[in-house]
């Protein structure tokens, strides 16, 4: 069952592809420009040859259409097999990104709507759909927020508030665009602590950036407290939309206080994450932040049409050309598909399961912080009469081996042994009752066979792996020579 | 309930009753009553067939491929995509699964990464590739961000004009936050000498571009020396077609090598989702951005794959991280495995070669028509620089009645070359095509 | 070598010396000499872009639903494919297997087969199917065949007028050879009671189709006993998307129940490859014709799918087999299980409805026309006759110019009824389409 | 791994599909006609369900995408994936098939390319491509072999001659049409034995079908006197054209002598075969026959456009509407990328596969007969030294542990113990030489260590079956109750 590297199936002369001849009169290759290496190491295969090695490996893959997918943080939700079709039309997917707009009056009127429903739906007055992906969302943010405060002639703003409970993603988009970066602590309900909140507040804030819920599942109960405090003191709100799922017609952000959020399409809005991209990280603000988006937006003329324009004091670019536009057509056919009402019950079902979960688990997996959560619950591998070298790894590994995806561990990193669990809206009560008793049957095992979780997982394509040799001695590209020592080394 | 939500009315009561509220409402309590449940203003859903009805019309109201014969390029390229990439992209097992965190349930995109970085290594003769960034024009910007964390305290990154003028926007943007200066693209019509002219002992890297924005091949063997023996470091933005055939970035000394990887399979898209490849020298392996898989084994020592030199990430060293980068675009680097995979050695110098000389064929023909001359004091790849007898936008709006897309309007980024028009061609531009092309512009 | 035939220049002489052989050619002495090696003559071989292109061009000579609003069915019809059907057509374990001879590694297709025929069942709620055959025609021919075999000693076959005429030439076809009389279709408007009045001591099987080929629901409950209690087999053709409300041939008392399963999720096609479904009675399991999938258990006891019964095929049999089917539609079959397993309940029920609420919406606009007159004597499904002011040919022709591919021209098959056309609603004519077509018939 | 039955995810209320309302008046139903049972036993589920059950059972099939496939008789070679591409487009997967002739001008001109293409490669006069298996092809042959000698007032021909050696559906076929299937011996080097031929021609022969090359793998070499002896009996030859991999343009039925062939596409074409269809069986003629063929068939007018027709003394439909015609866009796209020289590759290619399979294993497992074959070999499941109750079936269930679809094994029935292989000319020499080395391996084992192949496979989703009970108590429908009886039965 296992797939040798692609590279052990060349040989000189293959080839998988079924190409044109020039046709024309030709012209002399500038041969002082020529590449000298003959593309030495390249492979040489027949379609056949890549089908089958590449159908092959895709069966060593864990998938949402093969299994639960519970990662926390991730909202590894269905991806409808409409929007495949969708973004494999003709006209999305064979137009070129500089034909003139007078031929791409399709595909903006898609982006126009799409602005308008993510303004809608988060409350924000201005949307720029460009970010590739949540974290260039993020980066956006914080560079239209330096923005808006220097072109208020307000350039003593370099702190940015970052609570302890938040994404990686967070303190490191500060830290890209210069500015420092203040952590906030969290209090014993999982809020943000507002008194140092408070004492954290100054003239050097540039904003704060909270996820909300938060890495915790939990909703900021101090929400709009917060955004008062901030605004106060001269900052702006950012939200990291990673968990909107949470809130579709529940909350409204820019009604919270938020001044400006990134949505994740690939969470959300069921565009699928692709093995870890593409994403795509659009943001919404409020309209005094609107002149710094980064270009190009869509905006509708007076007769009707569409046109790109770039906002006047814009940041810039955040990548060439419009966003991921494939992205985008799947975001807009989800929306369109569900409706207000669909969108909302996608989250009250998402906080439905997640609560779920959370009841049936809770007496043997201790809730990091025991209130309702919002649609993840953050548990503890903590079971009672488990031996101490039983950790939420071990658990976690057990998970494979019943066929399960395991849960994301170890984060938030404030809760020690944290096991964060998001089972989305697309599964059944079947499912998460198969996990639930699932997760109790490895409790038991914890208890009386402890080595079953350590030797896990037994049944997936490969056991555990020796980390510390990937990165001790690290083999990056295919190399024959690397391998085969690697394959003979104890 | 949807058809996409599998919990029925039955279920809710019952999972509410052992969550131990009454109403799905009473989940929300923490939400500000204020706030809760906001109406949402949106048109009514529409069931899946009215949903293709209308996304079939938007799409018919685009210009596309199957329509309309292409020569517009300037960063995004009509070159052939094999069937059998979509197949394999449509496999629930890859585009529905994240990130591979639990490496032994997920072996099948690590291989496949591992793989995209050893094709990219083998098709640039670079030492090591991550596993994607977003696109050209960011990782062209993140190659900016490595240099300044590998030549410490310099704080000036040279660009030369050539360089595709969107990506040197973003690297503005993508730098403006950070006390860099950024020099080398102000002259319209600068030469890469004028660029290396202003590389000194502030500099940490010259980015180039080549084949350039304008479509002109460089012999840069050496330029990675001269750059060097400055203290700095040198970025070469290649294009991976082009490498069919021509210098790698490797023979020009590059320290680092960027590319769009767009044209490798992934067809057109209305500019993304696309392709940032990243490579470097394997010495400066724990300073490269995004995510790198390696090999390892498995306790049964089964050779298995994993993601490796974690520490290098933003979840690990948060508020010291020099990237954010989280998501690459992992579906799109297993799209040019597949691509690279199928084509093969020989695929790839035939794509390169039809490119170049179909390009080349268009050129003399259009250079031959009087009014137009083709700017080609250099060599060139597959685009071309064509000096018009009227402004761009009315040719092209002439050439759009005939079902043509022509070529890229310099007027704004170059002025200086007057009615000029960047025109693309590749291995899709039939002869015929380009015959009527040539034909539609000698009747203008 | 191609790129399809992963064979090399070097592998091939390695393996002839192997062989034993020197040259390719020395693997052909057995065929004579004079015949070797003909040349063909076909048209130069094609690039996959050359192809893609060329198939394109041929595509959209044809007029296809995403550019006409059809009205036609008779046979075939424009109903809704689930985006989902597709993607699990595409999976290459699916559609690059062969019939599952190797149960051990066939359980997916086995269990597919297996799921199809129990949804069939639940759908006519017949008691078996069989894995598919062919097509609607097919399989209504083969259950004359069954019959036959099943009522020994008496060769003569009952159908209806209403029965679709191709259908009826394939029962023709199928049977020729043997000694057989089919009569009960020769009267142009012969109904129902004219056919059974037809069953005598010596009919092995009387066939009727509901909804019939025009279109119209029959009561047909009582039916099968008339039937049986001459001695002969009653076999109902019915319309899968129909029996989300309708009567189903169970309730008629059929013997044996034949379907078209085009409509469940498998498109026009422009004909095929569509779906023959076949369903009988539990005591006939040994006379049926086709593959069937049952369940049993492996060595260790675990569940698992087979093809069984297959003592009755003709690999086994030989000379004494009554059909030589072999490939049955098993992607087809699929196709429909997945299709039917997303509608579910509630799908096919709302399928039917919507389909019968607008046919009948447009059945009732066209009979207030001027000039038109829908006959409705009888309910009826998705179908219905409009006698017309014109011949139907003229105003098919003038439909065409606005895009509306108008109903079936009966003036061949049913003379009797003058200027007819046959007009087929589904829930893919939207209430605007069908406005847009009254529209057209009335500016005639 | 293992996957219920689809029917265990119901649940009340579920849909799947995301359906329009009627949106029009509403016209009441006639409730007489209405079915009572309200679908009982109909699953409810929702996409995800669906997709998820669908994917996880398909991981559970062996396929060419994922494995050696060298079922012999079957050329289970590559599927090209641009043709599925092609067979989508919508002009040819959403077009009506009454639409006029003039809105299918594309349709009608890519089949009567395709029936001229079928009819050079095999030196025919005349195409049908309406016969929707192999099969029917040789339905449709008999039929019109019969209406050709009626036709002539030839009416005692009721005989139809059948090698031993021929495939099941020959002599079925001959069966059907009420005609008396008489079988002729093959000689000692596997070809019709002549005398046995000339003894049993007579003027009851309608006509005599025959495979080659046979289902020995074999070339007849005496086919020119075999067809030579046919007609002048007053016979017809007809030629089962499941083995015409073995020789595009390497020799023309119809130049041999035969007068009607049929086609597999899905075999010598490449159409997929789907799990056990669709297929499609074109057949072939001369000018002779071809009066009889089944129409609709497709002819050029004058002025360049292209029309239905049926042969004036046609036998009749074969099916509704005009042949499984995605598979013909399928076999057009194929001949259309190969052209002449590829075809010719292709069955060169597919010969020299098959010897050398041949030739690395017929030391271990003895040959049929001992000839160069064609592009399959018939081996023989006798090791030397294996006990006696090592069968065929045994080596071909341990080649499933190693990750090898088997080879067809027992037929012909005339070879006891037959493996019959046909390994195509997709497959890379280094494929071969991994199944060679494992078959090699294998008969190691059969001396060694018999009980393992007595117990294999223990690789695959399930071990082997009882397929005594599925016959003798039969579960052909989902039944609960009957799945729980089976599953606790001993």
């Amino acid at each position: 069952n296992e797939e040798p590297p692609i590279f052990t199936y060349s040989q000189p002369g293959k080839i998988g592809a079924n190409l044109p001849a020039a046709g024309v009169e030709t012209t002399p290759l500038p041969s002082e420009l020529l590449r000298q290496d003959d593309l030495a190491g390249f492979p040489e295969l027949t379609e056949p040859e890549v089908i089958r090695h590449f159908t092959r490996i895709s069966q060593r893959n864990y998938s949402i259409d093969t299994g639960f997918y519970p990662l926390g943080s991730c909202t590894m939700k269905y991806n409808p097999k409409l929007h495949e079709e969708a973004a494999r039309l003709p006209g999305f997917a064979a137009a070129h990104p500089l034909q003139d707009e007078e031929l791409s009056q399709g595909a903006l009127q898609l982006m126009y709507e799409l602005q308008s429903y993510l303004g809608e739906i988060s409350g924000f007055d201005a949307v720029s759909l460009q970010p590739a992906a949540g974290a260039q969302g993020e980066l956006t943010g914080i560079l239209v927020f330096r923005a808006y405060h220097h072109d208020r002639g307000d350039t003593q703003r370099t702190e940015v508030l970052v609570p302890d409970s938040a994404h990686g993603t967070n303190p490191a988009t500060a830290a890209m665009v210069g500015l420092k970066v203040i952590e906030l602590k969290s209090d014993a309900r999982g809020n943000v602590d507002l008194d140092d909140l408070k004492a954290k507040l100054s003239p050097r804030t540039a904003g704060m950036m909270l996820t909300n819920p938060n890495t915790l599942g939990l909703f900021e109960e101090h929400i709009v407290e917060i955004c008062r405090l901030v605004h106060e003191a001269g900052g702006l709100m950012y939200g990291d939309g990673a968990n909107f799922n949470a809130i579709l017609g529940i909350a409204k952000p820019g009604e919270l206080g938020f001044d400006f959020m990134h949505y994740n399409l690939h969470k959300t809005f069921t565009t699928p994450h692709g093995g870890g991209g593409p994403g795509s990280g659009a943001v919404g603000c409020t309209a005094a932040l609107a002149p710094y988006l980064p270009g190009p937006r869509v905006r509708r003329r007076d007769d009707g049409t569409y046109e790109f324009f770039t906002p006047e004091k814009s940041i810039g670019r955040m990548k060439a050309f419009h966003g991921n536009f494939g992205m985008l057509v799947r975001a807009w056919t989800y929306i369109r598909s569900m409706g207000a009402a669909g969108l909302r019950a996608v989250s009250e079902t998402a906080v439905l399961n997640a609560n779920y979960v959370r009841v049936m688990l809770k007496d043997i997996y201790p809730q990091a912080i025991d209130r309702i959560c919002m649609h993840e619950v953050v548990l503890r591998g903590l079971i009672a009469g488990a031996p101490k070298d039983v950790r939420t790894l071990d658990i976690a590994k057990r998970l494979i081996d019943y066929g399960f995806h395991p849960p994301t561990i170890y984060f938030p990193l404030i809760v020690p042994e944290a096991l964060m669990i998001e089972p989305t809206e697309t599964e059944s009560k079947q499912t998460l009752d198969r996990f639930i008793a699932t997760m109790r049957q490895i409790a038991g095992e914890a208890v009386e066979t402890p080595d079953v979780l350590h030797a896990a997982p037994t049944k997936a394509p490969v056991r555990r792996l020796d980390e510390v040799r990937a990165a001790r001695q690290p083999i990056l590209r295919y190399d024959a020579e690397a391998i085969s020592r690697l394959q003979t080394a104890s | 309930m949807t058809h996409y939500i599998p919990i029925t009315d039955a279920d809710r009561q019952e999972m509410l009753k052992a969550i131990g509220v009454e109403r799905i409402e009473d989940l929300f309590v923490d939400v500000p009553a204020s706030h809760r449940f906001p109406p949402l203003d949106l048109p009514p859903p529409l069931s899946e067939p009215e949903l293709m009805a209308e996304l079939n019309r938007l799409s018919e109201l685009n210009a596309h491929a199957r329509r309309y014969s292409i020569f517009l390029g300037a960063g995004a390229y009509n070159h052939f995509v094999p069937a059998a990439v979509d197949q394999i992209l449509r496999r629930g097992e890859f585009y529905t699964a994240y990130t591979p965190y639990q490496p032994e349930i997920s072996q099948g995109t690590l291989q496949a990464i591992f793989e995209y970085q050893s094709l990219i290594c083998a098709l640039t003769g670079m030492e090591i590739a991550n596993a994607s960034h977003y696109d050209g024009a960011t990782a062209l910007a993140e190659s900016a961000i490595m240099a300044l964390n590998v030549v410490r305290n310099r704080r000036k990154i040279v660009v030369a004009r050539s360089v595709n003028p969107q990506y040197r926007a973003v690297l503005r943007t993508y730098l403006q936050g950070l006390d860099v200066e950024i020099v080398g693209d102000e002259t319209p019509g600068s030469s890469l000498a004028d660029a290396l002219a202003l590389v000194d002992d502030q500099t940490a890297l010259l980015i180039v571009q080549n084949p350039d924005f304008l479509g002109r091949l460089h012999d840069l063997r050496g330029l990675g020396a001269q750059v060097q023996a400055r203290g700095a470091l040198l970025a070469v933005h290649f294009d991976p077609i082009a490498l069919g055939l021509f210098q790698t970035p490797a023979e020009a000394g590059a320290d680092i090598a960027t590319g769009e990887g767009q044209p490798l399979g992934l067809g057109l898209a209305f500019g993304g989702p696309y392709l940032g490849i990243f490579t470097t020298r394997q010495k400066y392996v724990h300073k490269i951005a995004g995510r790198i898989v390696g090999v390892t084994k498995d306790v049964d020592g089964r050779m298995a794959y994993v993601l490796t030199l974690r520490a290098r990430e933003q979840d690990i060293r948060r508020e010291r991280a020099t990237s954010n980068i989280c998501t690459n675009q992992g579906l799109m680097a297993l799209a040019s495995a597949v691509y690279l995979s199928l084509m093969g050695k020989r695929g790839m110098r035939m794509v390169a070669e039809v490119t170049y000389q179909r390009a080349h064929y268009a050129a003399k023909r259009i250079n031959a028509l009087p009014g137009y001359r083709v700017l080609a004091d250099q060599p060139f790849f597959r685009e071309f620089v064509v000096q018009c007898p009227r402004p761009v936008a009315e040719i092209n709006a002439a050439l759009r009645a005939q079902h043509i897309i022509g070529g890229y309007d310099l007027s704004a980024d170059e002025p200086q070359l007057g009615n000029a028009m960047l025109l693309a061609v590749t291995e899709m531009n039939t002869p015929a095509e380009i015959d009527r092309l040539v034909d539609a512009l000698a009747a203008l």
